[in-house]
């Protein structure tokens, strides 16, 4: 047997593996360009952009917590159409595949921003942020409510023939209701869990230590809500799923994989370690030839109900 | 600039300078080689250990062998939680994770310039490469280094080698001259004349706030390196981010575009 | 001045301080009488009680992840009565503040189980589990709901005089929302949070690590999310708040009272060290006195949302 | 039985016996004095530290100085995960949190009955403390003693030097009768005759089943030790549960009623 064949079919989108940088996690991915083989990403997701740039909130921006860290970087951001024009060209020069994370403040802004996108050569899916817990016009009120979902998606899905992605909040009471009203509304594949919404204090001045209150909770302290929600979605929904929240190793890509995520994304461990990527390419691979699999995608959505049985093990 | 890499470091030696500062002697060739004053690593115990983060420290020291080789680099660090508590105990012939060289260098003056470097408590780690480099292109330098006490003042003789008058100032009066180390920088700047001076600041951030308004109340240029908390260093995350006040105001940030800023282009009030 | 003032009021209930063992974490107190003295405890959660006996679920029932755990335990219970009869006259002997957590599959069945607590002697309040993410019956779906939570307060408090603390699940997208509805029905304080629902995979076997699949997320991983929640429901509700999630620490207690809660439980950290107890409450004491407060309610909800300024700090 | 102490304990020896397996001996006599035969403790590297949980160690020895005073005991601990890696790699001087005694001990026969320990693996741990109380009552006592190969076999000397007499196997045939350690068990039960004879079995869980098995067709009694996943230790958590059968199934909790059961109590078919 030759060594497994790792790329996955994301709605049509082919990536040559399920590796894909989390969006705000990578800058605009030409940062990375001398550290990082772009190309040999499954996908980059760059910084949320909205219409026009955005300064974003007053540090304290970051903040870490037991296994996570809490992020208000509200949203600062260049604009799409300067990214357009500055940034995407260096991307394709690298041979990156691009997702775009788009945000608005209102549902006319998302088409907006969309179009102007699909206008610019060199952008393979946008990534629709429903979700950014720490501004107000992040998109989190629309992600919260399932006429929210759908009116967004349902706007972007009308300017553009780019293979869309909503991207979900974990905030909600039912995520894979959320995601079927994504699915409804026409989405190629939903992405899940962006942040969850947290707070930290510095109790000797009683400061808040985001200098916004409140910010997202991410790393490997969310990661088994974030297991348990793609684990419903994918009981919920037809179209791809693309999983994160916490992902620090091969492992833990396999345990999104097995729950059901078609691909995967990694942010803040990529912070830790930026020489991240082949290290879970490796592990990946490894573990495919271990267990006899010819593709990736044969272990997506695996996880086994039945009952347990033990073999003798002498210790 | 060369690209960064990222090394699993012997730690080659620890000096405990006191119950809070300690020098930590790491083998990074690939790193120190191609660091120029200012420049930072972030580091980090190992991969996989609580805190996730890594943390930025400054270069202090290019360390060499006994055949000038570049043989590694060494940080000071400042006990003040995990991470810095780590490098603390950390032991000899163990490891710890480094990445750099990372940020824009100080721009390095020459002569005939004067090179002023002031200093507050820790803030003396990216001036020992400054020194050194001064030294190389005959600057005639001073460093202006205080601290709370005399327990915050280290490797004085370093600098004195290195040809740097040294004026040393405590607020508690146990070593140099008594007071903020902001005192003799004013009058100095006060007597100095028309001699082209550049000030290099380090320390925690009211103090190069200070230092910046006296520079800019004497009209000479001086460049800050400041600490925001980082998360990634490379430009990744936009945690670092500083208010800068050309083009109009804007953040920027910090792992990039700095740590080093001229003085006159930050928005000081909105440093905290 | 003397040593500060550790008694909290909550809704009429005096408790010596602000700790309390929080439910499912403490067994029924008496396994841990001979190593904790439960009279110095605030009070004692005790686990879970149904009408009836409970098995509760197959193990394993507990896994690790970063900085936290899963459980699902089920809700294996002796039943209020057996409790009744067994366990409440060793914690009444050993001086205990008994607070008594309960659970029904329906209304009538909380209602019940509240009025046999009622009747009995030494019970000092109840917590009614609207929140147990791991049974089907556990309240979980009733905690989700405005009008399942009214429905089974007011069912509650119709059974008893007794001081009644609804505990909140946290997988709601607004639990100030829930808290409010608590409040309406007529709750005297609430509680929060219950465990996240989370999963975990064994990735060589693709077997869920718990025999229920799922699980309740608990320990430090989950503190800043709620923290935040704390926060979100001392803005929405009047009547007190005992704040829980992943508290190991003094300074975790203050995070919480500062936040909002008047005071606090502590679970998963007993389990790492039983002999936590007094080290929180040393903790909490030199914080008050350092900080010159004459009573722990002082520090309650005072996050500082002031503007920050920084004073010279030489190195 | 007298109640559990916490101590951070401070390590005195660590005896690498393969790259699996260790014996750490650690200072907590207040602990070693207590424990009887089969009780467990539960162990971290500290308190704050990644993992969260502690974990449950069968105590192995207890350790004496020159003039037979209690000084501490010693743990025989098999690599499979994070603290188990702890203790493999800890240190001499180093401390360790260990909270014990704690669990239901073995009960100890007395003559004419004869002790029959079957261990597999690393469930040699409980046996140690075991052989020295039924050496002191003067049983007659076999160790069947099991592992994959010669690498899971140790301190087979220190069962001898209690009189024991020592039956090894290993499924590779590298020491010992070569295949399971059910086989000389099995014979040797067919040929007990009328001897009185309690069997004692601690190892993997199948195995446990099969000895339990064994002892049940031959009619003799038989005491597990299992090992399910342990939360507390304390009775807290209700993590550790095992279905017993007497009074109708119900789960009870293996950190109070066991570790050790009697091997008839319980659901084997519920033990994975
Ligand atoms: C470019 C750069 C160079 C630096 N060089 C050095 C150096 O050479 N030597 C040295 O000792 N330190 C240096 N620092 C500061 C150093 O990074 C922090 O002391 C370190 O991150 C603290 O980590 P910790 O885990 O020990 O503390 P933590 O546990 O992270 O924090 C302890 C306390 O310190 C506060 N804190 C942490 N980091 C910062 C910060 N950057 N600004 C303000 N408050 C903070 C936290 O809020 C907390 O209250 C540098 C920082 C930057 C940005
Ligand atoms: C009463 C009792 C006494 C014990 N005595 C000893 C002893 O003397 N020496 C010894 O080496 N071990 C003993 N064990 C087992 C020991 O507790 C586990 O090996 C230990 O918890 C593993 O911790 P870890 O952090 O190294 O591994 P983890 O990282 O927690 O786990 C590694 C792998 O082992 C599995 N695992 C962990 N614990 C168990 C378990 N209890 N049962 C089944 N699978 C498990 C996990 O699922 C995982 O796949 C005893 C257990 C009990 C309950
Ligand atoms: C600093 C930071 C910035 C982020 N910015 C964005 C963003 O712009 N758009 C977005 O959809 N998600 C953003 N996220 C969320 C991540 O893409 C990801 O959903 C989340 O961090 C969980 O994954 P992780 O645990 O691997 O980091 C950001 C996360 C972090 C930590
Ligand atoms: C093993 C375990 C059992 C629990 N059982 C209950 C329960 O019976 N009733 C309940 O209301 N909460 C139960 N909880 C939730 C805790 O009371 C608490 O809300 C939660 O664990 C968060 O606090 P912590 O992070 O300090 O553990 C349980 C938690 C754990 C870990
Ligand atoms: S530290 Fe991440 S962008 Fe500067
Ligand atoms: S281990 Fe917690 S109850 Fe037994």
């Amino acid at each position: 047997m030759g060594r497994p064949d790792l790329s996955v079919d994301i709605a049509g989108l082919r990536l040559a593996n399920p590796l894909i940088a989390a969006s705000g996690c990578f800058g605009y991915g030409v940062e990375y360009a001398d550290l990082v083989d772009l190309a040999a990403l499954g996908a980059v997701a760059v910084k949320g952009l909205f219409l026009e740039a955005r300064e974003g909130h007053a540090p304290p921006r970051i903040v870490e917590t037991p296994s996570g860290m809490l992020n208000a970087i509200g949203l600062q951001g260049i604009g799409v159409r300067t990214f357009v024009a500055e940034k995407l060209p260096e991307l394709k020069a690298r041979r990156a595949v691009v997702i775009v994370n788009i945000c608005g403040s209102t549902v006319e802004e998302y088409a907006e921003v969309a179009r102007i996108l699909s206008d610019a050569d060199g952008v393979a899916a946008i990534e629709i942020n429903i979700s950014c817990p720490n501004i107000d016009e992040g998109g989190h009120t629309f992600g919260c409510s399932l006429t929210g979902v759908h009116d967004v998606v349902r706007a972007v899905r009308a300017a553009t023939t780019l293979p869309i992605f909503p991207k979900l909040t974990p905030n909600v009471t039912d995520v894979a209701a959320i995601a079927v009203a994504a699915e409804e509304a026409g989405a190629d594949a939903v992405s899940l869990v962006n942040t969850f919404l947290a707070m930290a204090i510095d109790v000797e001045t009683r400061r808040p230590r985001l200098s916004n209150v409140v910010g997202g909770l991410s790393g490997p302290a969310i990661r088994p809500i974030a297991v348990r929600m793609v684990y419903e979605c994918r009981a919920a929904v037809r179209i791809p799923i693309i999983g994160m929240g916490g992902i620090a190793s091969a492992r833990d890509v396999l345990e999104f994989l097995i729950a059901g995520a078609d691909a995967v994304q990694v942010g803040t461990a990529n912070f830790e370690d930026p020489g991240i990527w082949p290290k879970l390419l490796a592990g990946v691979t490894d573990y495919l030839e271990r267990h006899g699999h010819a593709a990736v995608g044969e272990v997506v959505g695996t996880v086994d109900l039945s009952a347990r049985e033990t073999a003798w093990i002498s210790s | 600039m060369a690209s960064p890499v990222d090394v699993d470091a012997r730690i080659a030696a620890n000096h405990r300078l006191s119950d809070a500062y300690n020098i930590l002697e790491i083998e990074a060739p690939a790193i120190a080689r191609q660091t120029r004053p200012g420049q930072f690593v972030m580091v980090k115990r190992a991969l996989g250990r609580e805190p996730l983060l890594r943390r930025p420290f400054s270069v202090f020291e290019i360390l060499r062998n006994a055949r000038g080789a570049v043989t590694g680099l060494s940080l000071l660090s400042k006990q003040v939680g995990a991470v810095t508590r780590d490098i603390f105990l950390a032991e000899p012939g163990e490891r710890i994770r480094c990445l750099g060289p990372l940020g824009t260098p100080f721009s390095v003056v020459g002569p005939p310039a004067h090179a002023w470097m002031v200093a507050g408590g820790v803030g003396l780690a990216p001036f020992a490469t400054l020194a050194e480099a001064l030294h190389a292109s005959g600057v005639d330098t001073t460093l202006f280094y205080g601290g709370r006490s005399s327990e915050d003042l280290y490797r004085v003789p370093l600098f004195e080698r290195l040809g740097v008058r040294v004026v040393l100032t405590t607020e508690d009066g146990t070593r140099g001259e008594a007071g903020r180390v902001t005192a003799p920088l004013q009058r100095e700047l006060a007597t100095a004349g028309d001699r082209p001076v550049m000030v290099y600041a380090c320390g925690p951030t009211p103090m190069m706030r200070a230092v910046a308004g006296l520079a800019a109340g004497a009209d000479r240029p001086v460049q800050v390196s400041l600490e925001p908390v980082m998360g990634c260093g490379l430009g990744g995350c936009y945690s670092c981010v500083v208010r800068i006040l050309d083009g109009g105001a804007r953040f920027v940030r910090a792992c990039l575009e700095g740590p080093v800023f001229e003085g006159n282009r930050v928005s000081w009030a909105d440093l905290t």
